[in-house]
């Protein structure tokens, strides 16, 4: 192990900081091991298993058939039975054909078995589009994931908490669905939202699931997001401080609890509110977020909350019509701006 | 593979037990259910998936096990609790919905959960395969012995996660049985509508697995073709399938009025147990005053369970919102 | 056919309701046909497709084998190919095993295709819980199905907006999910809810799609709802009346489209609002009706918002635990008596 | 089953036809991605899946196939839409996203749709089995004639949609082809990492229908085997299963190391199409000159498809919001 020194000025990708974490929780714990298609050799599609199969070896790094539903139902078997899978369902998307597997029966088992059966696994997947991947390889689905009770869902936005989450992830008694954005893992091939890529400690630490961060401070708005908006969301803040305004950004990191505390702190503070989600408009992330806030009684909101989120459509493959309909810094800009003029 | 005369007994004893349990279950359940059937109401409220019948396919495979093999069952679970063991005190608790049930009543009777026996159910089908081969996994990677086996009915083997579990289960080469509870229905849907081969023991090829097949719901043939794929299993020569050919004595739940079914060909249906015992009686392993015996011990500990389950409380109504995290 | 003098006296259950709908479509279109688990002799096992096997054969009303992802797809292919299936899943919870061939395929193709491919097919299926059937039988999921764009969704409270509603479904372009909630059905083994078995017209017409009905009218609250709960919000109204209040009632009717101005429009007279859902309580159908209220700029709220809905819990088994869970009219008027003492 | 000197000219050229187009988006979609690979750069972003090798499984089946038949492909789907006669321009239009594309670009290269010819492909894996299946019954509750096939990789074989729709196929004896493309690799997993079988026909017996194997990535053995499964669906005898040998040429997409492969496997591969060009030549029903003209032709036409959607403009961004319901 190196110094804490040394390792703070250490900087990794998404990919790797998960990458990592799962393999100092192999190395001191026998019982993790992990599963999904082309997680071996190839070290993942998105990189956040590379290395592992090297290290581990086929046995604890399996690579699995086509065959969602049965690998991830195997995955509840084993962490029934005293095991601690990682499973990886490779795009969000692909959810379909195996949903049964993980809201029926990994979020619920611990309940039907009125906590006697734990069920202790981390479902990883890939969310998000912006490389024109089309309808079925570019969604997020955070909505879909954490509107279903008995699994924790969380949403790193950095490298830092990716490590931190997964960590703790891997730790929970609980499952926990660990939500991963392309455009954030550092893949080049992927482009690469610098700011994802940050100082990450080479020992093993927890980031609390559950606990919201504020990426930024402020006072005239407060920007909530998850994932890649955290990072419009930082840039619209910039954007928004040469125009004098001060805006806070809240990075949710957990969907599943939701920390509805530091919300409410933050938009009692600056009365204004602004979700950012690139998952679907409706019954989703935003709603629940601007309902968390409304339905508080001691809220004061200054002006109508507002939503940038994805349209109520299926994502289309052309790049001119995808980056039209996908959050950005300016809409929320834009959005802002309109608030002050409705107010 | 032959039974012991103490393992025809132990078969036989389940069968009765398993049998009873259902007879008084149904009792119960239609206690507050007359004269207009509401399945809310009377002290078993829900849907009710009987065994009758079916108590062949339990014992036959749970004569091979031990508490620390694993099974997960189905919707219709209550035979194969009691063969695997499961606690039945406990169980009749969970399906009355009592604090002292397995869950405290969060679960009820299609999902049972008992990790002592390490026994579970559900009520989706083809859900419990997945996890069966996930269990094998386990074992394999810990290096612990233990044979993981999952139950289903015929109509499951045309669901999806039949096929993903059985192929990742031969692939991996894991100590799994897959056991098929052909009872010739699936709710109102007839086996030749549902399924394009006349016997799922023939989908075995398509996995390279060994399958077995034990016609006319015979105990014994359960016995011997379970105990090869178990002790295949055990060898860590991989996974096996074996259809059984039962018989779902009553519907498919209750408030099931069957008029799908044609007329006659339920009363043409042979009810294992009595037959069992005539075999038993017949072997000399079993004498009428053995069988009585046993016959009543079985009566009194199924009273036992129920009468444990009518003195326990239910949980407080906001136990409902705790266990869901742990 | 009858006269409608004759018809409009006649009372159906919302199960018989849907059969005569179907039927009639049947009768005048032979394009229409239905697929599912048990719809055949057994007439369904909520009792949606009674009678029809007997006037349309085993061609036209298929029983199929426990196939969702196989027979949903298949209904997607013979609606592209000119069909018109109406298929059934049986209960909600079953989503996980075929999800993709709803969303993916069935929601999508058209949008895939440019507007080209339709999919005119109606999904039924039975939501809802009450009489303990446990965690796996008993959920509602309509935020589900509502967040993934593409696919129209309808949840009809009462018989008479289940025949014009299906009507209209058969007869829509588009892929519809028909939601139907178990207690409303009529069948006396699962309990019936009175108010849902009203006045049936004999003869064919429809509900128009993406139109909320005011159940009943008010100044002081607004209660939005939907299937099952808008019973309770009638119970509720009834009670508040007596109190004094008077309490107007939104029977959303359909998710898919929204209705958001019939929502703002009642929510602008009375100034309170209340959301009624057995769905689960976050990310789903409560926290869109807030947002979508709360982030209307002209919305004037005279008290923060309330939802009364489902825990974010599996379903328990034992009554005592489901009901107490479980919304109902006491809720809905406890809700109003806080929201007063808070503003 | 042999096919005529046209339909073997036909299939080379469509092979050619494909390859091509292949070569030609291969370089135009490394536009703007170099020197640093990134996805969604270049006139064609996102994922690429080239079918270079497996050209042979298209040509074969498609020979059998009007434009009334049903074909639904894959991720990987360029081979068999032009096989299935999906209108060029519009198609390779819709590859770079434009306004004339098949979708005015909403789809892109995983999702072809084309009515006329009754083509469409999508990017879930088995997720084009159902349709194929409800298409072949609705000709049949139509008393249309048709005929629909679905395409799959061999990795296909092992999600849950694959065993469902067999046997929904199977059980209501529909006319439909189910056709996997083996190319031994799943992504990354070699197939008998994956796969309990070493051959997918085998499994057509779980589903009681017949089951072809065609060795080596043969043209004409694709072509006879089709044909009797095609023909054995027209006659109204139900479903057949067929799995072919293929070779996967370029990566699982573009960009894609390979360094999962074993060192000198894929060096090892035959490429179709000069083999069946020999094949040809030597059998006289292609000369040197007529393969140097039907190469030219198609070149030209690929070039033309090119042409046209480059010089296509691009949907107005709000275009975005159409057509999501009609
Ligand atoms: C995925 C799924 N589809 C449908 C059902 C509804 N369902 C419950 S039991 C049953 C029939 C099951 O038949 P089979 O597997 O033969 O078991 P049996 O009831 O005969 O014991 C069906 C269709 C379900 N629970 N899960
Ligand atoms: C349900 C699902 N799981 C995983 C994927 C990711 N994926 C895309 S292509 C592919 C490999 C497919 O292999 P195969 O079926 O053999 O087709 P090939 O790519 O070899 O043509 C995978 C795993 C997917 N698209 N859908
Ligand atoms: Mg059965
Ligand atoms: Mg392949």
């Amino acid at each position: 192990m190196t110094t804490t020194t040394k390792s703070a000025s250490r900087k990794l990708t998404i990919a790797r900081a998960m990458a990592e974490a799962t393999a100092q929780e192999m190395r001191i714990d026998p019982r993790v091991f992990v599963m999904g298609e082309d997680v071996g050799p190839l070290g993942g599609v998105f990189g956040n298993t590379r290395g592992l199969h090297d290290e581990f070896g086929p046995e604890r790094i399996r690579d699995t058939p086509i065959s969602e539903t049965a690998f991830i139902g195997a995955a509840v078997g084993a962490a029934s039975d005293g095991m601690r899978p990682v499973v990886e369902l490779m795009f969000v998307d692909f959810f379909g054909v195996c949903m049964d597997a993980i809201y029926n029966l990994m979020a619920k088992n611990t309940y039907f078995s009125g906590g006697k059966v734990k069920v202790p696994m981390v479902l990883m997947t890939s969310t998000g589009g912006g490389y024109s991947d089309a309808g079925q390889h570019s969604q997020c689905l955070y909505g879909t994931f954490a509107h279903l009770p008995g699994m924790k869902v969380v949403v790193p936005s950095n490298a830092y908490d990716a490590k931190g989450l997964m960590t703790a992830a891997i730790r929970d008694d609980n499952p926990v669905v660990f939500m991963y954005h392309k455009a954030l893992q550092g893949m080049g091939w992927l482009g690469t939202e610098k700011g994802a890529t940050v100082a990450v400690p080479e020992e093993a630490y927890t980031v609390e699931i559950g606990k919201a961060a504020v990426a930024r401070e402020g006072r005239d708005v407060t920007l909530v997001s998850l994932g890649v908006g955290v990072h419009h969301s930082l840039r619209a803040a910039q954007a928004l401080e040469a125009e004098g305004f001060s805006a806070e950004v809240i990075d949710l990191r957990s969907l599943v609890p939701l920390d509805r505390e530091t919300l409410r702190a933050s938009v009692a503070k600056t009365g204004r509110l602004i979700v950012i989600d690139e998952d679907y408009h409706s019954y989703g992330v935003s709603g629940e977020i601007i309902a968390s806030v409304a339905e508080h009684p001691g809220c004061r909101l200054r002006a109508a909350p507002k939503r940038v989120a994805y349209p109520d459509i299926p994502i289309p493959f052309a790049p001119t019509m995808e980056q039209w309909a996908l959050p950005n810094a300016d809409k929320i800009v834009a959005a802002f701006h309109q608030m002050l003029s409705e107010s | 593979m032959q039974p012991t005369a103490e393992q025809r007994r132990w078969m036989y004893r389940n069968m009765v037990l398993s049998r009873y349990l259902e007879e008084r279950i149904e009792a119960l359940y239609m206690e507050g259910k007359t004269p207009v059937f509401n399945m809310a109401k009377g002290p078993i409220p829900g849907e009710m998936h009987l065994s009758n019948g079916q108590e062949p396919c339990a014992v036959g495979v749970c004569a091979h096990l031990e508490a620390g093999d694993i099974v997960t069952a189905t919707h219709r679970p209550h035979h194969i609790a009691v063969a695997k063991g499961v606690d039945l005190d406990a169980m009749v608790a969970e399906i009355f919905g009592k604090a002292t049930g397995l869950s405290g009543g969060r679960g009820g009777h299609m999902h049972l959960f008992d990790a002592a026996v390490n026994f579970s159910c559900s009520g989706i089908i083809g859900e419990g395969l997945g996890p069966a081969v996930g269990a094998a996994l386990s074992r394999k990677l810990q290096g612990k012995p233990g044979v993981a086996v999952a139950f289903m009915g015929e109509g499951a083997a045309n669901q999806g996660a039949f096929h993903e579990a059985l192929n990742l289960a031969a692939v991996w080469q894991l100590p799994v049985v897959f056991v098929i509870e052909d009872n010739a229905w699936g709710i109102s849907v007839a086996k030749q509508a549902s399924t394009a081969v006349p016997r799922n023991d023939a989908r075995a090829s398509a996995y390279g697995m060994p399958g077995h097949h034990v016609a006319d719901n015979d105990v014994e043939g359960v016995y011997a073709a379970a105990g090869e794929a178990i002790a295949r299993a055990r060898e860590g020569l991989g996974p096996s399938l074996i259809e059984i050919e039962t018989v779902r004595l009553a519907g498919h739940f209750m408030g099931d009025g069957e008029d799908y079914r044609p007329k006659g060909e339920k009363e043409g249906l042979t009810d294992p147990i009595p037959r069992y015992r005539g075999t038993l009686l017949e072997a000399g392993v079993l004498d009428e005053a053995g069988d009585a015996a046993l016959v009543a011990e079985a009566h009194a500990r199924v009273e036992a369970a129920i009468r444990f389950a009518q003195d326990s409380d239910f949980l407080p109504p906001e136990a409902a919102l705790t266990t869901v995290f742990v």
